[in-house]
């Protein structure tokens, strides 16, 4: 039940979108791919305010939008942020922030107005029109608009695009948490690859307004087919680990990765507390031997060799699919691959030179 | 210099027509200027043409129209006055009815263009954070519009009190009952009392002046707009 | 509504430029009668059509007889009250000197202004005294053309026009003695301007109207009449 | 029935009086409207009922207060027969100052409100780019407030076209001068010829319609527009 | 005379900029800072759209503005990229990417339309109007806009905000590419560390309307005092160096930094090239032992201990700042602090466990 599965498709003189997909309805769903792939337009469509020539929409098993009906936009309680702030010039950035809150039932408002005007650091700007505001506060009064919705469905069209870091490892943790705990589905538009390891559950990958593909992020990110959408650098693993100990002396946190040990540098991560690694397949180094006493200090997974990948003509590397209980991708050079003579099923080291970066998972 | 002794009534017959005529060409332009903002009908072009339409033909001529359109015989006036028993040429709802489609495109005109430069995207974002169109309509787009809705009041107002022709025509300058400002100024030049014109007309601009500068004042100091 | 008015007043439409000495005549009628009459002026064109649909005049004064007697044949006005109830006189006025025919002559580029023949009795008062004089065709170039009598003498008295053929009546006027010089247009160069007043449906029943068509026939009236520099149908 | 034999002059010179005053209106409008939605100065309230005051008087009115200044001793016409050798009153001239004067608010409010609309943003947008201000006027501002030009041009056009008190007191309805097809309406029904009063009415509502859906077709097809 | 001397005082309610600077007029330099803490404004002042109470800009001994004289916006003959697109609505894209060509004289142009079409990826999108674009394209249009202009100071708010990945690094170089070919000083505002680090030469900081630092790319990253500013996990060191060798077998690149080696996973750049690495302060760890060879996998590099940094009270770790020819700070735990008992001037050994980021920096 918990899903949400969509159709859509539309005709623009120069540009298709024809999606179909199915993911849960629960957790942040991420839509990613270049520019132009047609993000936008799907969550347009999402929110009701597209009406496709052929839409389809079921959530939780409720029917949004089929050929007969159409539940529109102001009744799907869905809260949208966005490509551009889109403020209303008249209101203040206090009105501007409640007018979705006060068109929201009482007993169904689920944050209060406070704690978001201070979370997105607003408090100061409440009186002063949009026109007076930066981009970024611009954008961050456009969030807590949407959020103060309190809605069924969250959809946010790159929202943290022009925030600085700083804001952005405050508001982060805010949308996990609305989404955990008020049970929100987010779907999220997003290039920036931090957020998507920081927040994503699922991702949906646009290209050329298709659905390339659909996955949980630790599937995705190994997946040698998304390199170009993905991006190159990215690829690799993302793993879900478990914080076991603290060691001061070396300044190292021990992450339990289904049973085998990472280590990283000191994380101010309480221990039990999960942590979502991000390696790229760079980093990782293949070896049939065990690691000796005196590379200790890299981190090595048991794994076993999938697939190797195809040796393109006149590339240095080539792709090797591991499985080490959840799927690790690694790019070797081609003496390496020689070197090694790798064949499926065969039990491999990977050697994480590396691990890119990481991501708590649940609150501090 | 004899200061002629008005009654007052001409005046208040005319603020009175103006302010009744711009509030019921508000509540009828509104959704008129909304439609023809947002339509892809094809009839929007014609429709929108209709409504300049009245401005083309001379007052008294469109006057003269309605008269017999509003008369006890006409279409409009007839089933009136079977149904009422009185007539509207020649009352107070006549000169309404008439200064209503008179000054129709003074207040269509503006709202229509003003509504057009908003675009759909306040209305869009409106509906997204759960308005009804509705409610959108009042909350956003109408004080989005208030450039557009300052100009069709100014220039509603300002007509239907400048008016004559039609009204003339229409209501027949009965005293205390249709006979406006307008027409008793014109009645004054006609007659040759050019002080008495002098100081009414200076008084309708000067008491003019002054409201539209008190207007544009309060105008003034609400802001508004945005990149 | 028309049927609202009480006896002792009574609804009288006037042609413009009538309504001064009716305004007197109204004034005299009241104290002589204790009843009371709303004047309501404008072009006779304009009132002819307002009665024709359904106006609540009691009485119409046109400014000339076509329009009185349309009324009466069409039923609007009540046969048998009709009558002429002032001759107009027709001047050539202008601020300047006026030599009577001669400053017809004479005007080389000044303006000539007349009331539009078509529409005012005395603008076709006018156009035929000029065709008798035979300046007619000469002065096309020199006319200008009031919509009404009133238009015309505004034409002139500001200054726009050199001379003007206007009514008797206005230079007459006790109230506004207006400056300049006028030539009387004999009456055999143009069609007599009946003025005439009918007694319209609405007043058939009304008994002040009736009165008061009834004073406009008396000596009080007629002097003011006179005054004002109409003729009378009598003399 | 007879069909009149009308000579095409009044509708000539009322076409050619519109035309000419519209044009003389967005030339004159346009900086007047962009300077009130522009500057900050006090005198912009003022500037801005000016504007509208024209309206308040009975046209007649207007006409009779026109045909002082205009005429050989007035404030602008003695100048200029000083300097011409003739009167503006009874000209074409004449007409057109007239219909300058009173239409002028039905040119600047429209066209004040758009570019109030437009707010500052492609103005520096443009100036970024290297345009003068001047350059980014014409191709950016003026582009962007089309539908308030729009606007402008069929309220300005028609109530010239259809406007006749003003015109027949400064104009002084002289036959291939300053005789317009409204003031030959008002003739004919003023006489009583209905028959051709209805022809000629209908026949300049069917034109001026035309005109109107051949306008508004125009500007439908141009897109404009953006979030 | 390289210079760009700027100095702007602005009260709004509730905001002061005050900025004093003087930066070279050459190469590019970033405004840093988090959201609302004037970047935008600066931009502004510098370009003349905004006409400060208080404004002086003199850049290669021209003055631009002061007390007495002002040169306007539309003769200053800049390229201003704006945060929003503000396209042209009523233009099509061919159109709005000509509006400044068109106006610049032709030999001042520099740039032809086909080629800024081409690395912008908008070929295709020419006739279309911008309200038909994507977020992305239309950012991509403003910037084309504003390079076509052949400006001779390119301002730059956040350009790339919207972009994907695979576009930036289309993008990033051509960018780099007009400011050395045609030595067109550039002024770029950005949050991305990922930008800053590729493109950057000079930073300057801001924080709340007030110049916090300024500085070349290589000193600021490595300044504790800007940890807030610039972020936690970003300080450390940036390092110039030049790509000597490529190792296939290993699949490694040999850098030299300063006469020092450093080994990067294999890069596809040619020898002699130079690149930029970005080293986090956390994965610096210090020794006093010359590495032996079991470590050697590790990059080693030679420095004398500068500064060491004050113990905060709950604190696990303190910030040394090292001098290898270049600042490098290092962040180290306390137990290795005790143990390793540093002093000022004292020779060590910085193990450099992974090095983050990797910029080109000159073309391929
Ligand atoms: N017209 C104005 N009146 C009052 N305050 C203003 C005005 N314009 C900007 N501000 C304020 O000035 C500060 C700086 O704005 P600016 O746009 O320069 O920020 P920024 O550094 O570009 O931020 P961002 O990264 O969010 O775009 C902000 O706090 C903003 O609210
Ligand atoms: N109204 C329209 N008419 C024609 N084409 C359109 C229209 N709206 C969008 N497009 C095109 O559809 C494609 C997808 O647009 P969309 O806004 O969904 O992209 P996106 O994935 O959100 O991109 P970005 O990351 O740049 O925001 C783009 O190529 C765009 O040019
Ligand atoms: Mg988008
Ligand atoms: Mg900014």
């Amino acid at each position: 039940m918990d899903l949400l599965e969509a159709k859509f498709k539309i005709d623009y003189p120069g540009f298709n979108l024809d999606v179909e997909m199915r993911i849960p309805s629960k957790g942040v769903s991420v839509v990613f791919g270049p520019s132009g792939s047609g993000k936008t337009t799907l969550l347009r469509c999402l929110s009701g305010l597209e009406k496709p020539s052929l839409g389809y929409l079921k959530i939780d098993g409720h029917v949004w939008q089929d050929e007969e009906s159409f539940i529109p936009v102001q009744d799907r309680k869905i809260g949208l942020v966005f490509q551009e702030s889109r403020l209303f010039p008249h209101l203040n950035i206090k009105k501007n922030l409640l007018y979705g809150y006060q068109r929201t039932f009482p007993d169904e408002r689920k944050l209060q107005f406070d704690e978001v005007a201070q979370v997105l650091n607003l408090e100061n700007l409440l009186q002063r029109r949009p026109e007076k505001l930066s981009g970024g506060e611009r954008q961050r009064v456009a969030i807590g608009r949407a959020l103060l919705t309190s809605p069924k469905l969250l959809l946010m069209d790159e929202p943290l695009a022009s925030l600085d870091m700083q804001l952005k490892t405050e508001i982060i943790p805010f949308i996990k948490k609305i989404e955990k705990e008020f049970n929100t589905p987010i779907v999220y538009v997003t290039h920036s690859m931090n957020e998507v390891l920081q927040l994503v559950d699922t991702m949906v990958i646009l290209k050329a307004g298709k659905v390339e593909n659909i996955g949980p992020v630790q599937e995705v990110f190994s997946d040698v087919r998304l390199r170009e959408a993905i991006g190159d650098e990215q690829l690799g693993a993302v793993l879900e680990t478990l914080v076991t100990e603290h060691d001061e002396s070396f300044g190292l946190t021990k992450l339990d990765f289904m049973g085998q040990v990472l280590h990283v540098p000191r994380q101010h991560i309480p221990v039990g507390h999960s942590l979502r690694v991000h390696i790229h397949s760079k980093d990782v180094i293949l070896s049939t031997l065990s690691p000796a006493g005196a590379t200790s200090v890299l981190n090595v997974l048991r794994a076993k060799v999938k697939k190797v990948g195809e040796l393109k003509p006149k590339g240095y590397s080539v792709d090797i699919e591991l499985d080490a209980g959840r799927p690790i991708l690694a790019t070797i050079t081609r003496k390496s691959l020689s070197k090694l003579n790798l064949q499926p099923g065969q039990p491999i080291y990977a050697h994480i030179k590396a691990i890119k970066m990481m991501h708590e998972l649940e609150g501090l | 210099m004899d200061i002629p002794l008005m009654d007052a009534e001409p005046i208040w017959i005319s603020l009175k027509l103006a302010g009744v005529t711009v509030v019921i060409l508000l509540v009828l332009g509104t959704p008129i200027a909304w439609w023809l903002a947002q339509t892809r009908s094809h009839y929007r072009v014609v429709i929108e043409s209709l409504v300049a339409l009245p401005l083309v033909l001379p007052p008294t001529v469109l006057g003269f129209y309605l008269l017999i359109i509003l008369g006890p015989h006409g279409w409009v006036g007839g089933p009136v006055k079977a149904l009422t028993g009185s007539t509207l040429s020649f009352s107070f709802l006549g000169l309404v009815l008439a200064s209503t489609l008179y000054s129709l495109p003074f207040v269509v005109q503006p709202l229509h263009s003003a509504f057009e430069s908003i675009g759909k995207v306040p209305m869009e974002t409106a509906q997204s954070l759960g308005a009804s169109r509705l409610d959108a309509f009042f909350s956003v787009i109408t004080p989005l519009a208030r450039r557009g809705y300052l100009t069709a009041i100014v220039l509603g107002f300002a007509h239907t009190l400048g008016e004559f022709g039609v009204v003339l025509m229409v209501g027949g300058n009965i005293p205390g009952k249709t006979k406006v400002i307008s027409i008793e100024i014109y009645d004054r030049v006609e007659v040759l009392e050019y002080t008495q014109a002098h100081i009414l007309s200076a008084g309708l601009l000067i008491f003019s002046f002054l409201i539209l500068v008190i207007v544009y004042s309060i105008n003034r100091k609400l802001p508004m707009q945005v990149t | 509504t028309p049927q609202i008015v009480w006896s002792g007043e009574a609804y009288i439409a006037v042609a413009s430029n009538f309504l001064n000495p009716l305004k007197e005549i109204a004034e005299h009628f009241k104290q002589d009668t204790g009843n009371r009459v709303v004047l309501i002026s404008g072009s006779t064109g304009k009132l002819y059509a307002q009665a024709k649909h359904g106006a609540p005049f009691d009485i119409l004064l046109a400014a000339d007889s076509k329009r009185p007697v349309l009324l009466e044949r069409e039923g609007v006005g009540v046969i048998g009250t009709r009558f002429t109830y002032a001759v107009g006189n027709l001047v050539l006025w202008g601020l300047g000197e006026v030599h009577g025919e001669q400053s017809l002559a004479k005007l080389s580029e000044g303006k000539l202004a007349i009331a539009n023949p078509k529409t005012a009795p005395y603008g076709r008062a006018a156009q035929q005294t000029l065709e008798q004089l035979g300046h007619w065709n000469k002065l096309q170039p020199n006319l200008v053309r009031g919509e009404n009598i009133a238009q015309t003498l505004q034409f002139v008295a500001t200054e726009n026009a050199k001379l003007g053929f206007v009514a008797k009546s206005q230079l007459t006027d006790p109230r506004f003695k207006l400056k300049g010089n006028s030539w009387e247009v004999p009456a055999d160069m143009h069609e007599p301007i009946f003025q005439q007043a009918i007694l319209l449906k609405p007043g058939l029943n009304n008994f002040c109207a009736k009165q008061f068509l009834k004073y406009m026939n008396g000596s009080a009236a007629k002097n003011i009449i006179r005054n004002y520099g109409y003729h009378l149908i009598e003399e």
